[in-house]
């Protein structure tokens, strides 16, 4: 955190001088661990084992928090008996088919009072499309609403049953003892029992601990399952939505949380709405009973007024109630159109144009080089940033250029280049890593040729209106009813000759759309409350509504923080309803009293009737706590007073997910695609569900069960340094920022350094079966080799800021990562693979490709059948897939 | 391991960076320097072996005015003495001494100066704790009376038709001048050594209770040696005598300097410095005892007179260079400092 | 600044009459010296924004002056950073004023060795007629399995996560009304 | 000019002839909370438009800033310090590893691994030997009692350089075409800043406050009980570095909290500044001049006539 958000890191240090102890729980000691009280080396992509065994701590001792997790978990809700757990199935769960790597969750559902075994109607149709979400990364819906849970499931508050979540949870990491973890993650017994120690004894009534993370702990094959673990072990400590608690994501972008509520991803609409796909939505209707599931609790009740103020928000007055409010105009995606996937699209041809929006794939994306073969197969490419980036200049200094896979004179890429406007050249709101939205006045205008993307996009579609004017082609509908006409800035400085009006358009307007207002007045709404299904509200994000709350851009509050409470709420503004601690009901006891005065946040004020505190309540301001759900109830009236997570179908944090998650219910440890050591823990290797390209471009090193994982015996693992921004782009161009690190380097520890004839300051080699990259090499004892599985494992650090481009020049460490993604939301695993290092710098020219092939027949790559993936014992595959057919059955038997 | 980091700081036009393999945790280890020492080798801890202190920004112009300097100061004294007691062939020679030796030194301070159009800027103030300020003002006072007495002695050697009207004024003066000049000029050989003397830099500081005297004698031995050169035999007695006598000041106040220096002494003996003075030695002797035996013969003289000087110009150039080497290695900063503080004798400030 | 300035103009005089006889301070300093003012009090304006590098949202407060950016530093004001900045936040200013800075379109055509240059306006339109024939020639009215799908394949997209939560709109909403759906951001890598 | 003008605790300002100067600003870096960001050393930059040093790796952990200089005004050191090794021999291998290799089974004993982090500055000695060799009157005492340079008074004779105890200014080499090239630059401690009553670049910066800005009697204060906390804490190795005014600079106006001995960060252990011996020098300066006054008259004297 010190390395990579060293201001938001001046909060941890404050702590620690007030006696709060900082572990740092890393591969590498880095800035970070050198303030930290404790640093604890660990083998990379082994988080689950650990955190696993913490959480078996928990669970063995009875050491959770247990008022918290009886009232605000599902821990006592009972799971159905047909469930089998990974420890019976080699390490699948129930309901696994083999052929399409996929599970059904039939089994894993709760056990709902009418029938056991019975999945309620909102849960049925989701069990077949699980092949579907995996592909459209239908884990990114989640990310706003919980997973659906209809009717009463069977509770037993005791938790003494041997089928309710606590029990399964129990039995569930049972296998992960300390020793375990000292096997699995090279983490002695001792350092590991002082941090169980630590977090459970700072974790209660009286205090709280925090976990914290950034971004690279989602860069994982179980990325998703990482931080579900994490939750599972906040959520069974009592430290969710209280002050000093919760689980903090550290995002390296400025506004990534924005770039997912208002996503220019390609499964989601803006507020976490899904984009639609033809099987089930093909009308209005469909697409919003799948999402608010009739029957689930919680504010997704409202799918439909959020979905009609949006589509109201697109189209206007062409929005009407007889054509569905124009939903039909809605493209449909049909699986998977990750980046990934468009990328190794654009190599086999298939893809046209491709617009760079201040990203530079060519050095921040995982596979480099296929990067960069995709843009070479272009027909056009438009790049907008502030530099001459890689991904700009590919066509002539490309890595590819030097080994001659790209000739400038073949390839066929139009390419144009133009300059952006910088933050401060600009007006507009960033969201930040809590959610909070700030808005940036504009300090001067930008120079030259340089334009925001609000300028770019909306004279882009103006132009592209103008061309289609005519149309009388239906597909060119949806462009001309495009509410498109947004106040713009007189030209002044900016405008150039051109007829039309080259004026930048209002960021403010376009704020205020996305807040949502009246259709009939312009009143902006204040709150997500008030929109409506009947086409009277239009919205452009259902969960940034109240940004605008009476026409006053929330966004630029700057009430300075010494005139207003710890908390700062007129500082910006958070969605949702400017809530700065979500789910702060679960900060006071089911009574509606604080846990305890010193972590008193949010509270039943009984005269007054409401919830007071320091924050926005993150529930409904007048339900008492003793308020219970009438029967048959759904949606927000379902939600009870004990019921804090008030998104999640059920009301309660989820220690178990009975389904919305593709590779199972619970986090279970299964070793990164790439390395060297077998699952010490299940027969199942790498988990069963990944997204999978399986293409001679992309090739992954050998792991045990098969052979020749021992030609890459090193594990890697790549991030960041104080001094450079993610691939460079905003660093390596600044003389201040880019003499602070100049040159791309590679850490070994002397002991490795010994071994491979490393010199310290000379250079090294690094390869894997997709390409080698060079670096100075520091030898340091800030890595140090661990002991996994009985023998000694080196870990290898490389930086990745560096490309061809800028005031310092180096290789690209993301060249050496191949392309296998999280089966949730495919995220990419750059963060953990296995290498060769070898001193001296690389081959140039075409000599790079007969390395990196040399090693490749060396490990067999391409010869041999396709690695197999799902590796558990035959018995259980079929043992798990007889669990999804008899599911089947019930269903036909009826 | 590397050669011996003779790195001088970062960024220095010429220097490099420290290159050796620097471990990444303290470099605790031997001092790498050059050629071993009879000083057993004290181990000292550093940052990665960097200077502590950092050596002067001044090129090898200072070491020559050091030794211009002490010829023109010495030369007005030879000058006003030989003016006294009517020995013009030395007093012609002592003042061109001066006023060449003036010359050269006006040249090479201006030349040495990151900003030399702001030369005048010495005479803003008058900084008494500045050696250099101080010694600005003694050269201002001294520069314009040597100047004058050796601008009279120039004219008076034009022929006579032209020594008329204001010029026969300039003749009147050049005696007082001279004299002043005479007076003023140890205090120009003397001011160079506090100059050096008053910095961090270990050897010249270690060295600030002898090196005003190696200076002085080595001012007296240059310009004596000048004057044995350009001087006729028969008047130059008194610049061998006053030759020999620098000579033999500069030579045992420079031993006595040495023992007196600590751990910095060893930058004397080693290195470019430890070169410089090898034969700074040699040549000051040789040229002394030739002074001393060779009063006669013409060729002895001029002999004998070159080799003080150049005796001298080694002494300067030795002297710089050890100041130089004893800042860029950090064993000399530290080791000294690194005792007084576990013998518990820190400099300390009392009552 | 408080101590009013010697008329003496030779600072030898004034130590001799200021107290400052060994030429430390009062005595020697200069007409600018006295006169000093920093930029930050000399802006014609400030704007309040906030980090483009990561996302804690440090506050920044940047002075313009004569229509240039002369200075960024954090601001106190704000309950994020309380006026902290990191070494990337610092170097702010470097950024927005850098020389490296693209300020023209740039424009490599097709086979191409070096680039080219263009106007704003032309490139626009060059950009306009790319779009509009890509999103016909890889329309999909249906998809291979004969569903209803009206996209193109044509056009794909990748946004950086420091654009603006309006931009991240504009280009959602033009795009999804284009059909384009490979639309992708750093968010997800 | 009192009695300490030369050495010993001094109020600078006052003995610079300020009259009702305002207390003595100056920094206290506690560099038990410094996580080595640089913050400080752009910050710096950015605010006095101090140009690159190099663009060259030094292999000497994190520090590619190479020392305090005149292009570099804050100087951030990064020491990895190796576990304490019981009585191994500090053979020097060669290799980089100085010190007993890292033994293979790391997990039987407790390396209390440690990576020191310092922001080094220039100090604003209560006694700057700078600013008293400083021959044109360039550097002064503010009335903040800081050390600064007027660069329009300048003239690059390059003598502070060699005055200074802690190797901190220098004169300016390049890049091409910097208007400071040929004088000496170093930390101003923002005096332009301070005359607005506003912080330093660095210390506004400093995402941890290890670098504390404010006046340095209450810094004194501040970093006592720093240090005495700290103890308590056990961090026995914790120590203060120039805030003591009877030291051989008379104390500093920027004062430090160090984890390890002061060589260890490149700082001198017992740094004197060095007018406190130019009286001396002075008098044997006078002693060899009158000597050779002397010497030459007796050249003459002797001499048959």
């Amino acid at each position: 955190m010190a390395e990579a958000h060293p201001v938001g890191f001046q909060w941890v240090v404050e702590a620690q001088n007030r006696g709060a102890k900082v572990i740092h729980v890393d591969p590498r000691f880095t800035r970070t661990s050198a303030v930290a009280d404790k640093h604890v080396p660990i083998r990379v992509g082994s988080d689950i084992a650990f955190l696993g065994g913490i959480i078996s701590y928990v669970l063995e001792n009875g050491l959770d928090f247990r008022d918290y997790v009886v009232n605000y978990t599902n821990a006592a809700t009972i799971v159905s008996d047909r469930f089998e757990d990974t420890d019976d199935l080699d390490g699948l769960f129930s309901g696994f088919d083999p052929d399409k790597r996929t599970y059904d969750p039939t089994s894993w559902q709760y056990d709902v009072e009418d029938e056991p075994g019975q999945q309620s109607a909102a849960q049925a149709d989701d069990s077949e499309e699980t092949q579907e979400q995996r592909d459209s990364a239908a884990g990114m819906q989640h990310e706003a609403h919980g997973m659906q849970v209809e009717g009463k499931p069977r509770r037993d508050e005791t938790l003494q049953h041997p089928r309710c979540v606590y029990q399964v949870l129990r039995r569930h990491f049972a296998r992960y003892t300390p020793e375990v973890v000292e096997q699995t993650c090279g983490v002695s017994q001792a350092d590991f029992l002082e941090v169980c120690r630590a977090w459970t004894e700072n974790s209660g009534r009286e205090r709280t601990t925090a976990l914290v993370y950034s971004v690279g702990w989602t860069q994982h094959s179980v990325g998703v399952q990482y931080i579900r673990t994490g939750a599972i072990l906040q959520l069974l400590l009592g430290n969710m939505g209280r002050p000093g608690g919760g689980i903090m994501a550290l995002r390296g972008h400025a506004s990534i949380q924005g770039s997912t509520d208002i996503p220019t991803l390609f499964n989601i609409l803006p507020g976490y709405l899904p984009m639609p796909n033809p099987d089930q939505h093909a009308t209005l209707g469909d697409y919003v009973d799948s999402i608010r599931n009739p029957g689930s609790k919680g504010f997704w009740s409202k799918a439909d007024a959020y979905t009609v103020s949006l589509l109201k928000a697109y189209w206007g007055e062409a929005a009407t109630p007889d054509n569905d409010f124009c939903f039909d105009y809605l493209p449909k995606i049909t699986g998977d159109h990750g980046t990934y996937r468009t990328v190794l699209d654009m190599i086999d041809g298939k893809v046209s144009g491709y617009f760079l929006l201040g990203q530079n794939p060519a050095v921040g994306s995982a596979h480099g080089r296929a990067q960069r073969l995709g843009m070479a197969n272009l027909d056009w490419l438009v790049v907008r940033d502030l530099f001459e980036i890689e991904s700009a200049s590919f066509w002539k200094d490309a890595p590819e250029v030097a080994t001659g896979e790209i000739v400038p004179e073949e390839c066929a890429t139009e390419v144009f280049l133009f300059p952006a406007a910088s933050y401060a050249e600009k007006e507009g709101t960033f969201t930040q890593t809590q959610r909070m939205l700030q808005w940036r006045e504009k300090a001067v205008d930008p120079p030259g040729d340089c334009r925001s993307e609000l300028w770019f996009f909306y004279h882009l579609g103006r132009m592209v209106r103008e061309r289609l004017a005519d149309s009388t082609d239906d597909r060119d509908r949806p462009l001309l009813d495009l509410a498109w006409d947004y106040p713009v800035h007189d030209e002044g400085a900016l405008g150039s000759e051109g007829a039309q009006a080259w004026g930048e358009p209002s960021a403010e307007a376009v704020l205020k759309e996305i807040n949502g207002y009246d259709v009939a007045t312009g009143r902006p709404l204040s709150s997500f409350v008030e929109m409506k299904a009947d086409g009277s509200t239009a919205g452009g994000c259902w969960i940034y509504t109240g940004v605008f709350a009476d026409g006053v851009n929330q966004a630029n509050r700057r009430k300075s923080r010494h005139d207003q409470s710890f908390v700062a709420p007129e500082w910006g503004w958070a969605w949702p309803m400017n809530r700065r601690i979500l789910y702060n009901r679960a900060s006071a006891d089911p009574d509606g009293k604080p846990w305890s005065e010193r972590k008193a946040y949010v509270w039943w004020d009984e005269e007054q009737q409401q919830w007071v505190g320091d924050d926005v309540p993150d529930f409904e301001k007048t339900k008492p706590p003793s308020y219970r759900a009438p029967e048959g109830s759904d949606g927000i009236e379902a939600i009870e007073g004990i019921d804090p997570f008030i998104m999640q179908g059920d009301g309660k944090g989820a220690l178990y997910v009975p389904q919305g998650l593709i590779d199972g219910p619970m986090p279970t440890h299964y070793e990164p695609v790439e390395s060297p050591f077998r699952n010490p823990l299940y027969g199942q290797q790498a988990n069963p569900t990944r997204m999978d390209y399986r293409r001679d471009d992309n090739p992954m090193n050998p792991a045990p069960p098969e052979e020749h994982s021992d030609v890459f015996p090193f594990v890697f693992t790549t991030s960041r340094l104080t001094e450079h921004h993610t691939a460079g782009g905003m660093s390596r161009y600044l003389e201040h920022l880019a003499e602070l690190q100049p040159e791309m380097f590679v850490e070994v520890s002397p002991t490795l350094a010994r071994e491979r004839g490393l010199e310290h300051m000379g250079w090294c080699h690094v390869v894997t079966a997709r390409s080698a990259v060079e670096g100075r090499v520091l030898v340091t004892e800030r890595l140090r080799p661990l002991r996994v599985e009985g023998r000694t494992v080196h870990q290898v650090w490389m930086p990745y800021h560096w490309g061809g481009g800028g005031l310092v020049t180096g290789d690209s460490a993301n060249d050496l990562f191949g392309i296998t993604l999280d089966p949730n939301v495919l995220i990419q695993e750059s963060k953990v693979g296995t290498c060769d290092v070898r001193p001296g710098r690389r081959p140039t020219g075409p000599a790079l490709r007969e390395l990196v092939a040399d090693y490749g027949r060396r490990a067999g790559i391409g010869d041999q059948l396709p690695a197999r993936i799902v590796t558990a014992s035959a018995d259980a595959q079929a043992r798990s897939l007889a669990a999804a057919e008899t599911s089947d059955d019930d269903q036909e038997g009826q | 391991m590397s050669p011996a980091p003779d790195a001088s700081t970062h960024g220095d036009g010429s220097g490099t960076q420290v290159r050796h393999g620097g471990s990444p945790g303290r470099s605790r280890g031997r001092s790498r320097g050059g050629d071993r020492v009879m000083v057993p080798d004290a181990d000292f801890t550093s940052y990665y072996g960097r200077p502590i202190v950092k050596a002067a920004p001044w090129e090898h112009d200072i070491a020559y005015y050091l030794f211009t300097g002490g010829v023109a100061a010495g030369s007005s004294l030879l000058a006003g003495g030989a003016d006294l007691t009517d020995r013009p062939g030395l007093r012609r020679a002592g003042r061109i001494g001066s006023l060449v030796g003036l010359l050269l030194s006006i040249v090479a301070l201006v030349h040495d100066l990151g900003k030399p159009s702001r030369f005048l800027n010495m005479l803003r103030v008058v900084k008494l704790t500045s050696p250099m300020s101080v010694g600005t003002w003694i050269l201002s006072l001294h520069g314009p009376f040597a100047g004058l007495a050796s601008a009279a002695e120039l004219v008076g050697m034009l022929p006579t038709r032209w020594q008329r009207g204001p010029v026969r004024l300039l003749l009147r003066l050049g005696r007082p001048a001279g004299l002043v000049g005479a007076v003023t000029a140890p205090p120009v050989a003397a001011y160079t050594a506090v100059l050096l003397a008053d910095t961090a830099t270990p050897a010249w500081h270690a060295a600030h209770e002898e090196l005003p005297f190696v200076f002085c004698g080595s001012a007296a031995a240059a310009s004596g040696g000048w004057a044995m050169v350009t001087a006729p035999i028969a008047e130059a007695g008194p610049a061998r005598t006053f030759a020999v006598g620098g000579a033999a000041v500069e030579l045992v106040m420079a031993h006595r300097m040495e023992t007196s220096m600590g751990l910095a002494a060893e930058t004397l003996h080693t290195g470019t410095a430890g070169r410089w003075m090898r034969a700074s030695k040699v040549l000051t002797a040789t040229g002394a005892a030739g002074a001393l035996l060779g009063g006669r013969s013409r060729v002895l003289s001029v002999v004998s007179g070159t080799a003080l000087m150049a005796g001298s110009f080694c002494t300067r150039m030795g002297v710089y260079e050890a100041g130089m080497a004893s800042a860029r290695d950090p064993k000399y900063t530290v080791v000294p400092q690194r005792e007084r503080v576990e013998r518990g004798e820190q400099v300390r400030h009392q009552g | 600044m408080a101590e009013s300035r010697s008329l003496l103009p030779w600072p030898v005089l004034r130590q001799l009459t200021s107290g400052d006889l060994l030429g430390r301070g009062k005595a020697v300093r200069s007409r600018r010296t006295d006169e000093v003012e920093p930029r930050t009090s000399t802006a014609d304006r400030v704007a309040r924004s906030v980090c483009p590098y990561c996302a804690v949202g440090c506050g920044q407060k940047i002075f313009v002056k004569d229509e240039k950016i002369v200075q960024i530093e954090g601001d106190p004001d704000s309950p994020v950073n309380r006026g902290r900045l990191c070494p990337k936040g610092s170097a702010s200013k470097n950024l927005v004023t850098s020389s490296l800075r693209e300020t023209t379109i740039k424009y490599r055509r097709p086979h191409g060795t070096e680039w080219e240059d263009l106007d704003l306006t032309t490139a626009m339109e060059m950009v306009a007629d790319r779009v509009v024939k890509s999103r016909r020639d890889a329309w999909q009215e249906l998809d291979e399995k004969d569903r209803r799908v009206r996209r193109t394949m044509g056009i794909a997209s990748l946004g950086g996560a420091t654009l603006d939560n309006e931009e991240n709109y504009l280009i959602k909403k033009l795009f999804t009304a284009m059909g384009a759906i490979q639309i992708e951001n750093q968010a997800r890598i | 000019m009192g009695p300490n003008s030369l050495f010993g605790p001094l109020d600078p300002a006052s003995d610079a002839g300020y009259t009702d100067a305002p207390k003595r600003k100056g920094f206290f870096t506690d560099t038990s909370v410094c996580i080595g960001c640089k913050a400080c050393e752009v910050a710096c930059k950015e605010w006095n438009d101090v140009p690159e040093n190099a663009f060259e790796m030094l292999g000497t952990s994190y520090d590619n800033s190479h020392s305090l200089n005149a292009n570099q005004w804050r100087h951030v050191a990064f020491i990895e310090k190796p576990a304490a090794k019981p009585s191994a021999p500090s053979v020097d291998l060669g290799m980089p590893a100085v010190g007993a290799p890292v033994s293979d089974v790391p997990q039987d004993e407790k390396p209390d691994f440690q990576w020191l982090m310092s922001s080094d500055v220039c100090k604003h000695c209560t006694h700057a030997a700078c600013l008293d060799v400083c021959p044109t009157g360039s550097l002064f005492r503010s009335e903040f009692g800081t050390v600064v340079v007027q660069d329009d008074i300048c003239n690059g004779c390059g003598y502070c350089v060699a005055a200074c105890p802690y190797g901190v200014i220098d004169r300016r080499r390049g890049p091409e075409g910097d208007p400071k090239v040929g004088i000496a630059q170093k930390c101003t401690l923002c005096y332009d800043r301070l005359t607005d009553g506003q912080r330093p670049a660095c210390a506004a910066a400093c995402p941890t406050e290890s670098i504390q800005y404010g006046d340095v009697d209450e810094l004194r204060e501040r970093a006592t009980a720093r240090v005495e906390l700290l103890h308590e804490r056990g961090v026995m190795d914790a120590r203060l570095y120039g805030n003591d005014p009877d030291d051989g600079v008379g104390g500093t106006g920027a004062m430090f909290l160090l984890l390890d001995e002061p060589e260890v960060y490149g700082l001198p252990p017992d740094p004197v500044v060095t007018t406190k011996d130019l009286p001396r020098m002075f008098t044997r300066a006078g002693m060899a001049g009158t000597a050779l006054l002397i010497g030459a008259a007796l050249s003459f004297v002797r001499r048959r006539p």
